[in-house]
C-alpha cells in the first residue's frame, strides 16, 4: 500500500511520523506492526524495515492515520526519517500478533525501553477503556531517548522514568524499580516491549513476582509475513516442545514465560529438531 | 494474435512459466492470504528433510547491497509432517506443488524419492543438493560431480513414474557446466539455477561475523549476473535440458532476462520479502513483455539471446 | 595512545593499507590529478601483458544492482612501454607501486616477472592468474590448483631479490582455500582476493548479451560479501599468509570489515568509478574507525573476527 | 561537488535542469560534460549519469549556474528528473574534450539529433562571437524531441529541422538536409552531437564535401575520467595506427573523420594491440 506522510516532527532523538492509511487505520491493534520499503526506487536495500504502531486513529483530517515513533538508526531508518512531508512510502500493515486485553479489569504494569514505548500508549488508553488501571515504567540510557508524549500518558496513572545516566527520573535500570512497582501497585499483568535484554529481564523479575508478562520481542526479520524463517526465536508451546517460532506471524507479542531467552547464536537444547 | 503463456519442465505441463524459489514461500499458506496459489505456475516448498530440524542459530540473516544472506539451515517438521499436513493442503487449493527435498546423505534421497511417489498436485521434484554432505566432510553435494551424480541417481532410481527430477545447482563451482552435464547423466529432467552463493558479513560494531553460522547464502538482485551467465552457458552446452532459472528476479524484465538467456520456468525469491505479491507482479510484467515484444509462446522466447546476432 | 597506520605485505612496508585496485586506477596519471599518490599505502597498476592489446570490443560494461559487469580485455600498450614510460613517472612521484602481470601462458609469466627485477619504487608485484590460458582451452589459470601453481613458479623461480608476490586468485572456484594452498606453495608470498566474478546481463530491448564478448567480471558492492567470505576461509586456513582484501570497498566501514576477516591491506577498486576520490575517503575513515575501536596498529586488527566471540 | 538544483522544467520530451555550482560553471566550454551520482545515499546504481552541458553562466542571481537537458530514459535519469528544485546532487564538473574554436572565422554548421543539441547552443553563441556564421540542422524521431528554445536560436543564422515522423520540420532525416545546406551555405566545419549512428552518416557526408567534422561521440562510460576503459572507441592517430581511445578523456569531441566508425561489437583490423 502507498501511505503518504503527512507529518514529520523530531522528538528527542526520534522522529515521530503519521502516515495517511484510509480504512487499514482500523484493523491495527497495539503491538501490530508495519513493514517499509525503504531507500527509494533504485534502493540497494531490499529488504522492509519494521516498526511498532504507535497509534492508528481510525478518522480525522487526514483520513485514517498510523503513526510511528522511529529511530535514526542506520541506512533504512535515517532515509526514513529524512523524508519531507507529503511523501509516499510502499507500507505493508498491520502485520504481527497483538497484546492480549484481559477479559476482566487488571492491575497492568506497561513496560518500555527506548522506542518501545511507542505501542504501549494505545495499549494503555484500550485497557483503561476496559477498566484497567494502567501504571507505567520507561527506561533509556539517556532523557532524550525517552519517549513519553503528553498526551500519550493520558491513560496512565503513574509514570516511572529510570535513565542510565540519571538525566532524567530514576538513575538505573527498569528492573531496578519494577519491584517496588510490582508490589505497591499490585500488579496482575506486565505488557513489555523494548530490547531482547531487557524483556529478559522483565520475565525474570515478573516470574519471580508470579505476574504474567506479555512483550514485543525484536528480532532481525526478512519477509514479516512468515516465509523466510529468519526471524525465530525459541519458544515452549503448551505441549511442553520447544519449538523456533517466527517472532512476524507467531509475535511480536509473546508470552515472556515460554520464550527461552538467551538464545542468540546458539539453539537451546532439546529445541525440536536440534 | 494467439499468446501461450504455458510452458513445461520435462513432463511437467504449467500455465505459466513463474514459480515460487524453494525456501522463500514455506509451503504455500501464507502466500494463499495473498494470492490464490492457482495463480502460480506452480508453488515450489521449502526444502523438506526426513527428519524434523531445527534449522541454525539466530541471527541468520544479514541485508548486503542490493541482496541479503541467509542461513536458515533448512528448518522444518520433516517428511511426514509435511507429506501429513502441507500436501492435502496444497492439493485442496488446486495448487500445482513441486515438492524440493534435501538431504545429508546420499541413503536420504533415495528415502525421500520413495515418499515422493503419487502425491496428489505434485507436479515435479526439486533436488537441492546444494547442502552439505554429512558422510563426506560436509562437503556439498552439488559442488563435485561425483556426490551430484548420486544424489541424483539415488532419486531417479527410487521415486518410479514419471514425475520430473530437476537438480538444483550451486554457483559456488568451478564449472557449472560440467556439473549440469553429470546430473543430466544421472537421471535429472532438468536443471534449477542457482541457488545462493556462499558469502558472510562481518558486524563491524561487534567486529564478529553477522550470522551465528557465519557464512550464510546470497541472493538477491546482487546475484543475477552470475545467475543469468549460469543460465546461458548451461543452456549454451545442454540446450535441450530444461533449466528453472533464478536469483535475483524481482520484475518481469529480470524475468525476461532469464527467459532470453534459455530458462523454460523462473522462480522468484528474495523478492518476495519486500513485496509478497512479488511473484504476481513478475508473471503480469512477464507476460506484457513476452507480447510487446512479438512472442507468441514462452517457448519461442527460451534461449533467444543465444541466436546470432546481426549488428 | 599513539597509533600506527603502517601494514606489510611480505616484505614490503607500507605506510597505510589502502590501495588502488588492479585495473582501475590505470597507472595513476589520471588520478594524481585528484590526490598526490603518495597518500596511498601504494598503487597497483592495470594488469601488464607482454604484447600491446587494444582488449575487448565494446559495449564493455553493464551496470547491475549495486555492481557492474566489465570486459576491457586488458587493453594497454605491452609491458616494454610501461617499463619505458609508466614506471619512470611513478617513481618520479615518489609512488610507491605494485605491478600487476598477466600472461596468456605460462612462460609470459617469467618473461614478465624478468623485466620486473630491480624497478625504481616497485614495491611488489601482484600476479593476475584469473586470465585464460590460451595453452589449455582458454581455461583460466587460477581455476586449477595445478596451473596456478605453474604461473606462481614461473614468477618465483624469475623474479630473483626479494620482491614479494601476491598472487590474485578468482573467486569462481570450488575450494579457494586449495587455490590459496596451492598458490602459497608455489612461493607466493601472498594473495590478492578477489577478482571480479563471472557474470553477464543480457539487454531486454536488444534481446542479447549486453556485452560484446557476452560475459564479463562482476565487480562493486554487490560481491563483498563473497570477498569477505573468501578472506575469513583463507585466512582461517592460512593465518600467516599476508592477504590484499578487495571486492566492493565503498567506506572505511567496507575496508574496516576486510581487515576483520584477515585482510592486512585493501585495493578500491569499482567504488572509484562513482568517486574519484574514494580510495583517500576509504583511508580516511578507515584511521578514524580503527582509532576509535581502540587499535593501536592495523596489525592488531587483522582476522579480529576470527576470535573467539563470548556471548 | 555538491550541486544545488535550482530548476527543472520540462521541455517537449525533456527537462531542463539547472544547477547552482559556483566558480566551477567558468571553467565549462561548450562539449564538456557533467557526471552525477544517481538513486541517492542507499543507490544501487553506482555509476554515474554523463550529461552534456548545455549551458554554462558564471553568475547571476544564483550564482555560477551548469544546465543540462536531460531526457527521462531509464532509471537513472528518471531519479534526477524527478528530483524537486533544491535538492542537491553529486556532480563532478567539468569533464572531458570541448569542441576546438577556430582561429579565424569560419561557416559553421552545427548539427544535432534529439537531445544532442544540448551543447550546440552554447557553441553557436561562442562561434557567433568569434564572427563566425552559424547554422543549424537539428532532428529527432518526433517533435517533442527537438529541443530549440528561443534563447537559445538567437546566434544561429538559420535553423533547420527534420522529425522522422515529420511532426516538425522536414520529414526525413538530417542527412537527407545536409548537402543543400553545405553547398548552399558554403559550410567550412561541421560541429555535431547526437547518436552515433548520425555521427557516423554526417562523416560520410563531411568527407564527401570535405569538410572538416568536429563531433561529440557518446559511449557507456563508467569512470568518465580515465580510469576504467570502458568507454573506447577506435580512432586513427597522426602516425597513421588506429588505437582504442577513451572517450570521456580523449573525448567526447573528436575529428569525425578519424573515427573508425560501425566499431560496436568488433575491434576493427589492424587496429593496435589486436
Ligand atoms: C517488530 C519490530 C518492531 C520495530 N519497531 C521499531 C520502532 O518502533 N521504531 C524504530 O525506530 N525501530 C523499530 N524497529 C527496528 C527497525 O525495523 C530497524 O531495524 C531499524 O530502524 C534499523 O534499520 P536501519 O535500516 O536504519 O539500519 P541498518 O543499518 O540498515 O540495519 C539493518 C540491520 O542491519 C544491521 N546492520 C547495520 N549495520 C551493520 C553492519 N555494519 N554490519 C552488519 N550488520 C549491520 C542492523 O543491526 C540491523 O539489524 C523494529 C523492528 C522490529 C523487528
Ligand atoms: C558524454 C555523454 C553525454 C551525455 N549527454 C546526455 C544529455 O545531455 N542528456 C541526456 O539525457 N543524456 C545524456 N547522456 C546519456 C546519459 O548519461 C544516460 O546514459 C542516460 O540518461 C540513461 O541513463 P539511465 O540511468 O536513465 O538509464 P539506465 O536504464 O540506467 O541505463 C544505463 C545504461 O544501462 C543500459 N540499460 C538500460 N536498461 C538495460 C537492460 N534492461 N539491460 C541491459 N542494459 C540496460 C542503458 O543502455 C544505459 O547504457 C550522455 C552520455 C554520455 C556518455
Ligand atoms: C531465506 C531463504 C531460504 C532459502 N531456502 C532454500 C531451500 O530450502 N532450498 C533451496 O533449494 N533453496 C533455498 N533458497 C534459495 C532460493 O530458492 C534461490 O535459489 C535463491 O535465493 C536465489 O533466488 P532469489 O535471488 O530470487 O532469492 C533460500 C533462499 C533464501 C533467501
Ligand atoms: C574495469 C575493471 C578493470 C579491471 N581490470 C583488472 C586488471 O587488469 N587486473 C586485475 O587483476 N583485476 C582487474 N579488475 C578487478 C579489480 O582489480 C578487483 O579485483 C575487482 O574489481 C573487485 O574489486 P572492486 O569491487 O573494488 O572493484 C578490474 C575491475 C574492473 C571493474
Ligand atoms: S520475517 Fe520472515 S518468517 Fe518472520
Ligand atoms: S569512462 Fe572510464 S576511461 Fe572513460
Amino acid at each position: 500500500m502507498q501511505a503518504e506522510l503527512v507529518s514529520n516532527k523530531r522528538v528527542g532523538a526520534y522522529h515521530h511520523m503519521s502516515f495517511s492509511v484510509g480504512d487499514l487505520a482500523s484493523q491495527a491493534l497495539p503491538g501490530n506492526f508495519v513493514a517499509i520499503a525503504v531507500g527509494g526506487e533504485a534502493s540497494s536495500m531490499i529488504l522492509r524495515r519494521a516498526f511498532a504502531i504507535y497509534r492508528s486513529t481510525e478518522k480525522g483530517p487526514q483520513g485514517g492515520l498510523i503513526e510511528l515513533i522511529v529511530a535514526p538508526h542506520g541506512q533504512g531508518s535515517r532515509w526514513l526519517t529524512n523524508l519531507p512531508v507529503n511523501s509516499t512510502v510502499d507500507m505493508v500493515a498491520p502485520l504481527g500478533t497483538h497484546f492480549g486485553i484481559p477479559t476482566e479489569p487488571v492491575r497492568a504494569l506497561l513496560v518500555g525501553g527506548g522506542y518501545g514505548s511507542a505501542p504501549l500508549f494505545g495499549l494503555a488508553e484500550l485497557l483503561k477503556s476496559r477498566g484497567c488501571r494502567v501504571d507505567m515504567v520507561l527506561g533509556a540510557s539517556t532523557a532524550n531517548k525517552i519517549y513519553a508524549p503528553l498526551e500519550g500518558k493520558r491513560a496512565v496513572s503513574s509514570l516511572t522514568i529510570t535513565t542510565d545516566d540519571g538525566s532524567m527520573g530514576v538513575q538505573g535500570q527498569i528492573t531496578d524499580v519494577l519491584p517496588e512497582i510490582i508490589t505497591d501497585k499490585e500488579i496482575e499483568i506486565i505488557y513489555s516491549c523494548g530490547p531482547m535484554g531487557m524483556l529478559q529481564a522483565i520475565t525474570q523479575v515478573s516470574e519471580q513476582f508470579g505476574v504474567m508478562h506479555q512483550c514485543a520481542v525484536e528480532e532481525a526479520m526478512a519477509c514479516g509475513i512468515g516465509v523466510c524463517m529468519t526471524c525465530v526465536l525459541p519458544v515452549t508451546g503448551e505441549d511442553g516442545v520447544t519449538r523456533m517460532l517466527r517472532s512476524c506471524i507467531d509475535g511480536p507479542v509473546m508470552d515472556g514465560s515460554k520464550v527461552i531467552w538467551d538464545s542468540k547464536r546458539k539453539i537451546p537444547e532439546g529445541t525440536f529438531g536440534a | 494474435m494467439t499468446f501461450s503463456y504455458a510452458t513445461t519442465l520435462g513432463s511437467a505441463s504449467l500455465p505459466n512459466p513463474i514459480l515460487t524459489a524453494s525456501g522463500c514461500a514455506g509451503s504455500g499458506k501464507e502466500l494463499s492470504q495473498f494470492f490464490p496459489l492457482t495463480q502460480l505456475g506452480a508453488i515450489v516448498t521449502k526444502s523438506i528433510m526426513i527428519k524434523a530440524r531445527s534449522g541454525r542459530a539466530t541471527p541468520r540473516m544479514a541485508e548486503t547491497p542490493s541482496g541479503m544472506l541467509n542461513s536458515i539451515g533448512l528448518q522444518g517438521p520433516g517428511v511426514d509432517h509435511f507429506l501429513a499436513n502441507d500436501i492435502p493442503w496444497l492439493a485442496a487449493q488446486g495448487a500445482r506443488t513441486i515438492v524440493s527435498i534435501a538431504g545429508e546423505t546420499v541413503e536420504d534421497y533415495a528415502v525421500l524419492a520413495r515418499k515422493m511417489r503419487n502425491l496428489p498436485g505434485v507436479v515435479g521434484l526439486e533436488v537441492n543438493i546444494s547442502c552439505p554432505n554429512v558422510e563426506n566432510r560436509g562437503m556439498v553435494f552439488s559442488c563435485h560431480p561425483e556426490t551430484a551424480r548420486a544424489a541424483i541417481e539415488a532419486v531417479r532410481r527410487n521415486i518410479g513414474g514419471d514425475l520430473p527430477i530437476i537438480a538444483k545447482l550451486s554457483p559456488d563451482v568451478t564449472d557449472i557446466v560440467a556439473i549440469a552435464k553429470e546430473v543430466a547423466h544421472a537421471g535429472a529432467d532438468g536443471v534449477a539455477l542457482i541457488n545462493t552463493l556462499l558469502g558472510m558479513v562481518i558486524d563491524t560494531n561487534s567486529m564478529a561475523p553477522k550470522l551465528a553460522q557465519k557464512t550464510g547464502g546470497l541472493s538477491g538482485p546482487a546475484i543475477r549476473p552470475v545467475a543469468i551467465r549460469a543460465v546461458y552457458q548451461v543452456h549454451a552446452a545442454l540446450p535441450q535440458l530444461p533449466i528453472l532459472g533464478m536469483g535475483g528476479i524481482t520484475s518481469g524484465r529480470d524475468a525476461f532476462e532469464f527467459i532470453l538467456a534459455g530458462a523454460r520456468a523462473v522462480s522468484v525469491g528474495t523478492a518476495t520479502f519486500g513485496n509478497p505479491t512479488a511473484v504476481i507482479k513478475v508473471k503480469d510484467e512477464l507476460e506484457a513483455i513476452l507480447v510487446e515484444k512479438g512472442f507468441s509462446s514462452v517457448e519461442q522466447a527460451v534461449g533467444y539471446a543465444h541466436r546470432e546476432v546481426l549488428e
